[in-house]
C-alpha cells in the first residue's frame, strides 16, 4: 500500500487522476473538456465496481486494515448523541484498547462498547494497537451488565486482529476473561447487536461477539484465527497468508452463507474509509432497523432466541445413517 | 430433539475407548526418558506410577482409556455415542487427511468422548479430550459433544466433569463454525450452572486458545494437573508477540494458580480421591440433611 | 416507620445549606495561594472559577452551599431534615466537644445533608458531605442519612447522586457503630440498585476508608474531581506501613482511573453538564420510546 | 510477653511453677506433698479466674494476638471434615493470607473462609502477616458467590487487624473490593455464620463480617479502628494504646451490649492458645446450634432479617422532641 492506496487500485488511480487534470485545465483554461470527463467517469466508476466486487479474501483483509478506516470512536462520534465514556473494570485497570459508555441512538438510551485502534502511530501505542488485555474484555463486561440493569440495548463495534498475546496478558487471565465475557453476555436480557466493522480475530472479536444479531460491514473479516497465523502453522510461512484468507472462509459473503452473521452493512464503493459519513449512515440506519425489531421482543424470549441460535451452529455427518446428513 | 438421537436409535459404539489398547512404542524399548529431568524410567515402573515421573514429578501424557482407568470406577464408564462424525464444511486444505491420520493415530473418531461415569460411587457425566488427536482441538463435533454432555446432565441432574487436553483450541480447519463452538458450549456450562448443578473442570497438559477460553476455564471448580501448560495465547505465540523472553514457568499450572486462576493443582494419583471428595460434598440432599 | 416521621412531623429545619454563607476568611484578604501552584488567585476569581486554580486547575474544598449552587437547578434543593443529632454512645473522650467544634466551624448538624433537586430539570435525591465537619467522616446520623436517602428515593423511583468528602472514613468516636454504617448504607444501595435506579457517585477531595470502602465507592457510575484524593487507607498510612515512598499522583483521582477504579474524571466546571447527560440518559421510559 | 506469657500473667505463672516443683519433687523423693499442692492449686485456680475475669480491653487485644492462638486453618482443622481448599479471584492472584475452601461440618456441607496469620515468621512473610490484599477479599467474595449457588452455609472465621495498607493494595482497589464483599455478601441467599476468632479491625474485617449471626470468641477484639491507630490520631501517641482500646469498646462483652453481635463463645480459661482442642470444640458446638437454627429459615427470609438488623444500627438524637430518644 502506498499513499493509502492498494496495488489493486492503481488502474483505478490512474484514471482518477487523469480526471482531476482534465478538470483543473478546464477551470483554468476555461475550455469546455466535460464529454471527455464524462467518458472518463464512466470508465472509472465501471472499473471501480469491477474491483470491488472481485476482492479476494486476502484484500478484504487488508481493506478491513485501512489506517484510514474508520475506528469504534469515529462510528460512536458519528452515529450515536450524548455519548459519555465511560472506564475501567474496578478490579486492575482501565484498558484504553476497549472503549465503552452510554449514548442515545436517535432518542434510545444504549450502551456502546468496541476495541479501539489508534488513529495515528502515538495513540496506537497508548491504545497497543487496539489489542484488549483482560482488563478491557472485563471492563466490557462491566458496562454490559450494568446495560442490564437499566435495560438498555447494547451495541459492541467489533474491530480487533485478535486478544493481546502479551506475558501479563496471561497472568491476568486472558482466556478466563473471554470466556466469561461469552459466559456472561449470553444471558443478559437486553438486546444485543454486534457489529463486526473492521477486524474480527477469533475469541478476542467473539468475547463481545455474542448477540441477538450479529452484522458485519461489507469489507470487514471474521475469523477462528487470522490468515497469517493460519500460514504460520498450517505451511510455516505467514506469505501464505492470502491462502490462508482464502481456506478460512472470513468474508461477510462467506459468513452470511455459513449462517455466522445475519446481514451485511454496505460500505461506500471503494471502503469505508473513502467516506466515513456514508459507512456510519449506513451502519446508523441497520442498527436502528434491527434495533426496532429486538425491542418488540421480550427479554427472556429474546434471550431463548440468542441461545437457540448458537446452539444450532456446526457441522457434522450422523455415523448412523447410510448417506451423511448435513447439520447447519 | 437431539436428545431423541440417543434414546431411539440403536448405540453404535465404534471406540470403546476400556478397550483402546495403551499406545505401544514400536522400537519396544523398554525405558522411556523423562522430557522434564532427563531420568530414565522403566515402562512398567512408569505405567505403576500413574504415567508420572518418580524423580521429578513430570506428568506423562496419557491416553483416553489410561486416564479413565485411573479416574473412574472399575466398569462405570459408558460412552455415550453421539453418532457424529467430523465433515470437511469448509473443504479446508488438507483437512479430510488429517483426520484419517488423527483417527489412525489414536483409535478414536474424535478429540473428546463423552459418556456416564461414577467417581468414588458418585454418578457423573465424563468428558475426556485426547491431545494427540488434532491437538484435542475444538470442532463442530467436539463443540457439540461438550455441549450435549452439559445437557445431559442437566436433564439428569448429574455433576459434570471433563479432562480438557485442547491444546489446539478452536480448530481452525473448520473456521468459524468452530469460534461459535465456544459460544455453545460456554452457554451449555451457565444453562447447567443455571440448574445449580456442579461443574468441574480438570485442566490436563496443554489446554490453551479456544478451548481454555471457553467451557475450560468456566468449571465452578477449577483443577489441574501438575505442570500442565494452561492459557489463551500459547508461549511461543507469546514471545513472538511481545519479543520478550517468558518468566520461568510461564503458564503451567503453578503459574496459573498463584496468579489466581485455577483452585488446586492435583497430583494424577491423587484425582480419583479429591473428585471423590467434592463431588460428595456437593452430593444432592447434603446440605439439608444437617 | 421512619418515614413516618418526615410526614407527619413538623419540618423543622435549622441548617439550609443555601441561606449559609461561603466562608469568610476573617483576614479578609483578597488574595489566596494555591496549595499545589503556589499561584497567587484574586478570590473574586477564584470564586467566579468555580473554586479551580486557572493556572494549574487545582479544585479547592467548597463547602456545601457553593457546591449546590453551582451543582442543581436554582432553588431546587429542599433538604430532608432528618432531625437525627449525634449521640456519644461510647462516652467517648472528647466526642462532644468535637461535634460542638465542627457544629459552629461549618454551620451545619453533621458532615452531610440530604434532599431532594434537579439537575438540568431531571429530579434526583441528592446527598452532599463536608469534610470541615470532622473530615466528612460517617457516624451512626451520616450513616443514617445515607441510607434514609436511598429509601426515599426507591419509594419516589428517583436516582440518586451523592457528593462524598468522607477524608475521615467510618468515624473512630461512635466506634462499632460507626464501622456497621458500612454495611447499613451498602445494603440501602444495593436495595436500590435492585429497584433498577441509578446511583451516581462523585467522589471530591478527599474520599477515603470507610467512606470509600462503602456507600461512595458503589455507584453505578464513578465520577471524580480531578486531583480528588480517593483510596482505602491514606496515604501516610500507606507509607507508614510498607516504608516505602509513593508513586508519583499516589490515591490520586487519575490515578484511580488509571487503574480501573474509576468511570470519569470532570471538571468542577462541567459537573453539572455531565450529571445532565446521564441523568438524562437514565431517565424513565426512554428506552422504549424509540 | 516473655516465653508466651503476658505481664500480668506472673503471679499465676509463679505459682504454676511451684506446683511443678512440688510435683517433681513428690516424684523425684518420693515425698507426699499433696496438700500443699492441692492449697496451691485451689489459689491458681481462683488467680486464674480472677485474673482473666478482670481483663482490661489492652489486655484482651494482647490476648487476641497471642502468637499460639489458634489461626483459621486450625480451627477448620478441628472442626471440619473433608476441607478442600480452593483458591484464586480469578483476576489477579491468589492471595495466601485468606483462605477458603469447601468442607464438611458433621454433615453439612459449607463454605469456609477466613483470613490466614503465618504460625511462625517464614509462613507470616507468605501470608503477609495475614493482612489481606483486593483479590483476598476477591477470592472469598467468589467462593461465598459460589457457596449461594449450591445452597450451601458459609462459615467466615475472622481474625484480621485489617486489610493491608499497601501501594498495590490501593492500587488494585482495597476500598471498593471491601464495598463489594459488604455489599454481595448481604444479598447472599444461604446462612452466614460470622465468628470473630481473634482480631476484627475496621473493613478488613467487615468486609467478611455481613451475616445471619455474628459471634464472637470471649478473648477477641472488633473495631471501627485498631488502638494504635486510634492513639495515633487522637494523641499521636501509639503507646496510649490501651486508653484506646478502653474508649473504642472493642470488647465482646461490650460489643454484645452496643448489639453488634449475637453471642460470645467461651475460651479455655486463660485463653485459645493454651488448648486449641477445646476453643474449636466449644466454637463447634456454637455453630452446629446456630446453623441448624438458620436452616429452618427460608433463603428470602433469611435475607431479608439479615438486612433488617444492620438497617436498626446506630444511635442518635431525635431533634423535635424535648428529651433525647435514644434509637438503637
Ligand atoms: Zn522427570
Ligand atoms: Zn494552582
Amino acid at each position: 500500500m502506498r499513499n493509502g492506496l492498494f496495488e489493486w487500485e492503481k488502474p483505478l488511480y490512474e484514471l482518477e487522476r487523469r480526471i482531476a487534470e482534465l478538470q483543473k485545465f478546464t477551470t483554468e483554461e476555461d475550455m469546455d473538456l466535460s464529454r471527455e470527463i464524462a467518458t472518463l467517469e464512466k470508465k472509472a466508476d465501471s472499473l471501480r465496481r469491477e474491483i470491488y466486487k472481485n476482492l479476494t479474501p486476502w484484500q478484504q483483509v487488508l481493506l478491513a486494515r485501512h489506517p484510514k478506516r474508520p475506528t469504534t470512536l469515529d462510528y460512536i462520534e458519528l452515529i450515536f448523541d450524548d455519548f459519555i465514556e465511560l472506564h475501567g473494570d474496578r478490579h486492575y485497570r482501565d484498558d484504553p484498547a476497549i472503549v465503552g459508555g452510554i449514548a442515545s441512538l436517535d432518542g434510545i438510551s444504549v450502551t456502546v462498547v468496541g476495541p479501539q485502534k489508534g488513529r495515528d502511530t502515538k495513540e496506537n501505542i497508548r491504545r497497543n494497537f487496539g489489542l484488549p488485555h483482560p482488563e478491557g474484555y472485563r471492563k466490557a463486561l462491566r458496562l454490559m451488565e450494568q446495560a442490564a440493569k437499566f435495560h438498555r440495548p447494547i451495541i459492541s463495534l467489533i474491530d480487533v486482529v485478535g486478544a493481546y498475546p502479551g506475558i501479563e496478558a496471561e497472568e491476568r487471565g486472558q482466556g478466563n476473561a473471554i470466556a466469561e465475557c461469552i459466559r456472561r453476555m449470553s444471558f443478559l436480557q437486553v438486546p444485543i447487536i454486534c457489529v463486526i466493522t473492521g477486524e474480527g480475530g477469533s475469541g478476542g472479536a467473539l468475547a463481545i461477539g455474542v448477540g441477538d444479531r450479529i452484522l458485519m460491514m461489507e469489507h470487514a473479516w471474521y475469523s477462528v484465527i487470522s490468515p497469517e497465523m493460519c500460514a504460520q502453522i498450517l505451511w510455516k510461512d505467514t506469505s501464505k497468508a492470502p491462502e490462508a484468507a482464502e481456506a478460512l472462509k472470513l468474508t461477510a459473503q462467506d459468513l452470511l452463507e455459513l449462517g455466522a452473521i445475519d446481514a451485511i452493512v454496505p460500505e461506500p464503493l471503494g471502503g469505508a474509509h473513502r467516506n466515513h459519513e456514508e459507512a456510519a449512515a449506513n451502519l446508523k440506519k441497520a442498527l436502528k432497523e434491527n434495533l426496532q425489531e429486538l425491542m418488540q421482543v421480550p427479554a427472556d424470549e429474546l434471550v431463548e432466541q440468542r441461545l437457540a441460535r448458537f446452539r444450532r451452529i456446526g457441522k457434522w455427518r450422523e455415523r448412523t445413517m447410510a448417506a451423511s446428513t448435513s447439520h447447519k | 430433539m437431539f436428545k431423541d438421537l440417543f434414546r431411539t436409535k440403536p448405540k453404535y459404539v465404534t471406540v470403546r475407548p476400556q478397550a483402546v489398547p495403551v499406545k505401544q512404542d514400536t522400537s519396544a524399548a523398554l525405558w522411556q526418558k523423562c522430557p522434564h529431568c532427563s531420568n530414565l524410567i522403566y515402562k512398567k515402573d512408569l505405567e505403576k506410577n500413574y504415567h508420572v515421573c518418580e524423580k521429578c514429578g513430570f506428568h506423562f501424557r496419557i491416553s483416553i482409556a489410561e486416564r479413565l482407568h485411573i479416574t473412574v470406577d472399575e466398569g462405570s464408564f459408558r460412552e455415550i455415542d453421539t453418532h457424529l462424525e467430523s465433515d470437511d464444511p469448509l473443504k479446508f486444505p488438507g483437512y479430510p487427511e488429517k483426520l484419517a491420520q488423527a483417527r489412525e493415530k489414536t483409535g478414536l473418531d474424535e478429540a473428546l468422548i463423552v459418556g456416564r461415569a461414577a467417581i468414588h460411587g458418585h454418578p457423573c457425566m465424563l468428558a475426556v479430550a485426547d491431545f494427540d488427536f488434532m491437538a484435542g482441538s475444538m470442532g463442530s463435533v467436539v463443540g457439540e459433544r461438550v455441549t450435549r454432555t452439559f445437557e445431559m446432565a442437566i436433564e439428569e441432574e448429574l455433576p459434570v466433569v471433563i479432562f480438557s487436553a485442547g491444546g489446539g483450541g478452536a480448530r481452525m480447519q473448520e473456521g468459524i463454525l468452530s469460534l461459535m463452538q465456544m459460544a455453545k458450549t460456554s452457554q451449555a456450562v451457565e444453562r447447567h450452572s443455571r440448574a445449580g448443578l456442579l461443574y468441574v473442570s480438570v485442566l490436563t497438559n496443554p489446554t490453551l486458545g479456544g478451548v481454555y477460553a471457553s467451557f475450560a476455564s468456566l468449571g465452578d471448580i477449577l483443577l489441574a494437573e501438575p505442570g500442565a501448560l494452561i492459557g489463551f495465547a500459547g508461549p511461543r505465540i507469546v514471545e513472538e508477540a511481545t519479543r520478550q523472553s517468558l518468566p520461568k514457568g510461564f503458564q503451567s499450572a503453578e503459574f496459573a494458580m498463584e496468579h489466581g486462576m485455577i483452585d488446586k493443582i492435583v497430583h494424577r494419583k491423587d484425582m480419583r480421591q479429591v473428585l471423590g471428595k467434592i463431588l460428595s460434598l456437593h452430593r444432592k440432599g447434603r446440605v439439608s440433611s444437617a
